[in-house]
């Protein structure tokens, strides 16, 4: 149980942290089309953040909702993967850092749909519709920016070089993770590795982009709470309504 | 008045649609461009002062609501920037005069939000006071932008009730969250009645856009309805309108109320608002970071075209 | 009673926001005397924040404490000039408003040091040692640059123009700033206007830089706790962790 | 050896000061320029890590104090280049073998600081690290060195007993911030381990420096003796060191413990640590940024010096 809640944090602190970041865009980005399928796309990230931290309250049962769950947890208690909360960058690093994501999360929810634990698929079935929709824009995306002019290809490049690094904790299995698997509620992550890998290849490839020499795990903690130092940033913004008036109705 | 001037204006009064590829004078359609693409403008940095609350909203439903909004108001955007290039003038051609001042925004968006109180008031009061403006816009003569108009104001609407909603969580919260929300009233009220525009005395064109049914009221006949609907709704939340001239005049059925500080509503305009430098920079940047991103995008549709063309070629 | 508080929140709230942008440029500075010039400043002000908020915590006389009134503040309770909120842009943009501050906090504490209160006396005294270093500094970095090449001219007059619509709040009187001079606690603001424009006039001239032909008092409001929205990241940030542990103690 | 080589070893020897001027060895000098240069560097990058701090730290206080260790490091690193300048290279040359990868800094400051607990354990451990290190280079043979690491000890010992009550602070507060100094020990120590280089049988170089007075003890040497101090600390915080295999060994008078994992010392030391990017990319930014003002000041020396010439030439 306490393996549990500790992924379902996980898979709720992806959506809200990602979510967060895309949200920084609102209103800044290069084109109208692009401004709502980010919106959108935050949109349906706050979505899931609140089902699976929804169900992680129930399962804690401690008396804690989603809401406490996501504004009353400093950095250490965060579960999400490093990769998500990296600065925006240039919009390259966001679309980049996104189509990767998005690569592994479609094969999560695919494979979550038949999770033994049947909130947690219905909860991935209709996660999985959404995600289907984001890969589908950011491979895309990443194709025809890095097959597009010669900036375009460079920000691509240098975007997919600068984020490689953090892709790695995706599928980098700890006790949690062997718990849950074990349980049948989630995949071994390593039956995702090269589902993602194949995705990727061919992305990237249709992209005229190359594929890092850069060892794709050098980053990781995040799952375990130790993040990067941008976290805390997130959060400070993030949680400042929630700390500043404790209890207050909104 | 020409024959063909004639018998445009004939139409209009029948009420009758004017569409695309129909014939109008001139001055209808640069009215109108001028019209719509403020409007569209007004959309798109309207967007601006709510992202600033988005990452800071205090739950996660109220993220999700703000988030959707702003999504919305890009929508909207789109529907007009649509609306107005089918008057002959290009989205980005809208886009650039608005980034080199030459067309405006609705100075409201020049006020900063302040506190998380300021999403209920500009829910409550800027979008009450859009739809005041839009509602009868529906039924302008211009067809394409009728429809937008109302699709818009349907999801305006929405918005409206979801800002009263946060305003009453507000009005009816903490003392602090109290204090948010007197505060938000206190800053947006005048700038809101400033949206309707100048005293119909003072402004300009306003007989011929009427004559063409591209405007349907006057400005101060839409300010006095707004006043007539918002004082109730402040008094419900137990809010006090910021103006100590307001009672109830029971002679003309409506509130004698204070009229905005114009001087204001005009250094506004001038650019001389708390945020016009913020907001037209923010867009600036936004365009300006996103030029290689578009250039890409057209790149690859290009590449794209000539692969598919050739592959053509090489199929015959 | 209540004005000289809100006159001791303004006197606070300035060096703390000032103080706290600055600090943002520790380890960023483009040379290391400059880096260990803008942390010593940045410390001399939080030092005048400490003996300022601590004095108005003591005239307010409601337990609460210098930190309390830094830490457990939100926004409209602010009461700093809307000049030192301003994002620090490039350095010229950090230089500019910090030589045009210190042209006037420099006569207000040389004013202040005749305050009818001696507390007030005794730290303007304090205070004044370390702001003629401040503004001996700002100014000949002003000068220097103006004066400088090209580029550096371009980009302290670009900052000039941008910040000099907020630089009237400092002198715009109102009820608070009557009521602490007509006890004799602070100077009429009016009439340190006049000292800081032949400052300003000639270091400016000296700089090659042209005043702007903008209204300078455009922007207000920070005094009575209307803000730009940039003081809200700045309070989220800062505050955190006062808010996050209540009653924790560091 | 050569004559000149053999006197200078025996000044060395009779504990004598080189002066910049004197006769060195070129591997002297070289290997000085290497180690004052990282030292530099260190203290340069080194004020990353807590500057992420300064505008979260928990109240004025301890605000104050941490800006004014940041400012002290900034001074350290400027004593530092001016030590390594004497040896005939300048800063701007260090610094720019700093920012192309060319020179390193040390590798601690290649971990985040991720809580407030983080400025404890960084003065505590990484200061007291530091300090194992630099006490007995203030006797080291370059007169400059020594009289750099003289001033810089006094203030880092002062840095290290700040970081320790920060840490008492901590562990002796709520269960959240008991965790939070358990958690930044659990991260820190075994960093802290590898700051003192790798072990004697894999180092180096160490002999020749040794000889020369430019390393005054060995790796393992000062490792065992910041362990043997470091351990007593942490239990009077209450805290646990995150090593099973820590234990007192009576008969050689200290503490049995674990030794870092090398490799990944090594991944860090080739760039692959948690935050070698960020701090490298954040002081090429500061650089690059900084160019203009520079150039500027530069720009203004340059055109007072011509008009002081000038005016002297007037005046002759």
């Amino acid at each position: 149980k306490p393996a549990f809640f500790d992924w379902l944090c996980r898979m709720g602190d992806n959506s809200l942290i990602l979510g967060h970041r895309i949200s920084e865009w609102c209103g800044h980005g290069p084109a109208l089309e692009e401004d709502i399928a980010q919106a959108n796309t935050a949109l349906d990230l706050i979505g899931q953040t609140q089902m699976w931290l929804g169900l992680a309250a129930e399962v804690e049962d401690a008396g804690r909702s989603a809401d406490d769950l996501a504004y009353l947890r400093d950095a250490m208690k965060f579960r999400n993967l490093k990769l998500l909360e990296l600065p925006n960058g240039d919009l390259a690093v966001t679309l980049m850092r996104q189509f990767l994501f998005d690569a592994f999360h479609f094969e999560l929810l695919t494979a979550l749909c038949r999770s033994s634990s049947p909130r947690v698929a219905e909860i991935a079935a209709k996660a999985l519709k959404e995600v289907s929709y984001h890969l589908e824009r950011s491979s895309d995306l990443v194709v025809r920016l890095g097959d597009g002019t010669e900036e375009s290809h460079a920000r691509m490049q240098a975007a997919l070089d600068k984020v490689w690094p953090y892709t790695g904790e995706m599928f980098a299995a700890d006790g949690v993770d062997e718990a849950v698997a074990k349980a049948g509620i989630a995949p071994e992550l390593s039956e995702l590795l090269p589902l993602w890998q194949r995705t990727v290849a061919q992305v990237l490839s249709e992209a005229t982009l190359s594929q890092p020499d850069r060892d794709f795990a050098a980053q990781k903690g995040g799952k375990q709470g130790r993040h990067t130092e941008h976290l805390g940033y997130i959060l400070a913004e993030m949680q400042f309504l929630q700390r500043a008036y404790p209890g207050a109705s909104w | 008045m020409s024959p063909e001037e004639r018998a445009f204006q004939e139409r209009v009064d029948r009420n009758e649609k004017i569409e695309p590829k129909e014939w109008m004078p001139e001055g209808y359609r640069k009215t109108l461009i001028r019209q719509i693409g403020q409007h569209a403008h007004s959309e798109i940095v309207g967007q601006l002062p709510e992202a600033n609350w988005i990452t800071r909203a205090p739950t996660l439903e109220r993220k999700a609501i703000l988030l959707a909004k702003v999504q919305d108001e890009a929508g909207h955007g789109l529907y007009l920037y649509s609306a107005a290039e089918t008057l002959g003038i290009s989205r980005d051609q809208l886009t650039e005069k608005l980034l080199s001042g030459d067309m405006k925004y609705s100075s409201i968006f020049n006020y900063p939000t302040l506190t998380w109180a300021d999403m209920g008031a500009v829910g409550w009061l800027v979008d009450g006071a859009a739809i005041m403006n839009q509602v009868p816009l529906q039924r302008t003569s211009y067809g394409p932008y009728s429809r937008a108009m109302i699709r818009i104001c349907k999801e305006e609407s929405f918005h409206q009730r979801q800002g009263y909603a946060v305003m009453m969580k507000m009005a009816q919260g903490t003392p602090e969250q109290k204090e948010m929300a007197q505060d938000a009233l206190n800053r947006f009220w005048f700038p809101a009645l400033m949206m309707f525009g100048p005293s119909d005395k003072d402004s300009v064109h306003s007989a011929q856009s009427m004559a063409w049914k591209i405007k349907m009221n006057t400005n101060d006949e839409l300010r006095q309805k707004f006043v007539d609907e918002t004082v109730p709704q402040a008094e419900f939340l137990g809010l006090t309108v910021p103006d100590e001239t307001l009672r109830w005049n029971e002679e003309k059925g409506g509130y004698d109320f204070a009229e905005p500080d114009w001087a204001e509503f005009f250094e506004v305009i001038k650019g001389n608002g708390p945020c016009n430098e913020e907001r037209l920079g923010a867009r600036r940047e936004a365009w300006d970071n996103g030029a290689w991103f578009r250039e890409g995008l057209t790149a690859y549709a290009d590449k794209a075209a000539a692969r598919r063309a050739a592959s053509n070629m090489a199929a015959e």
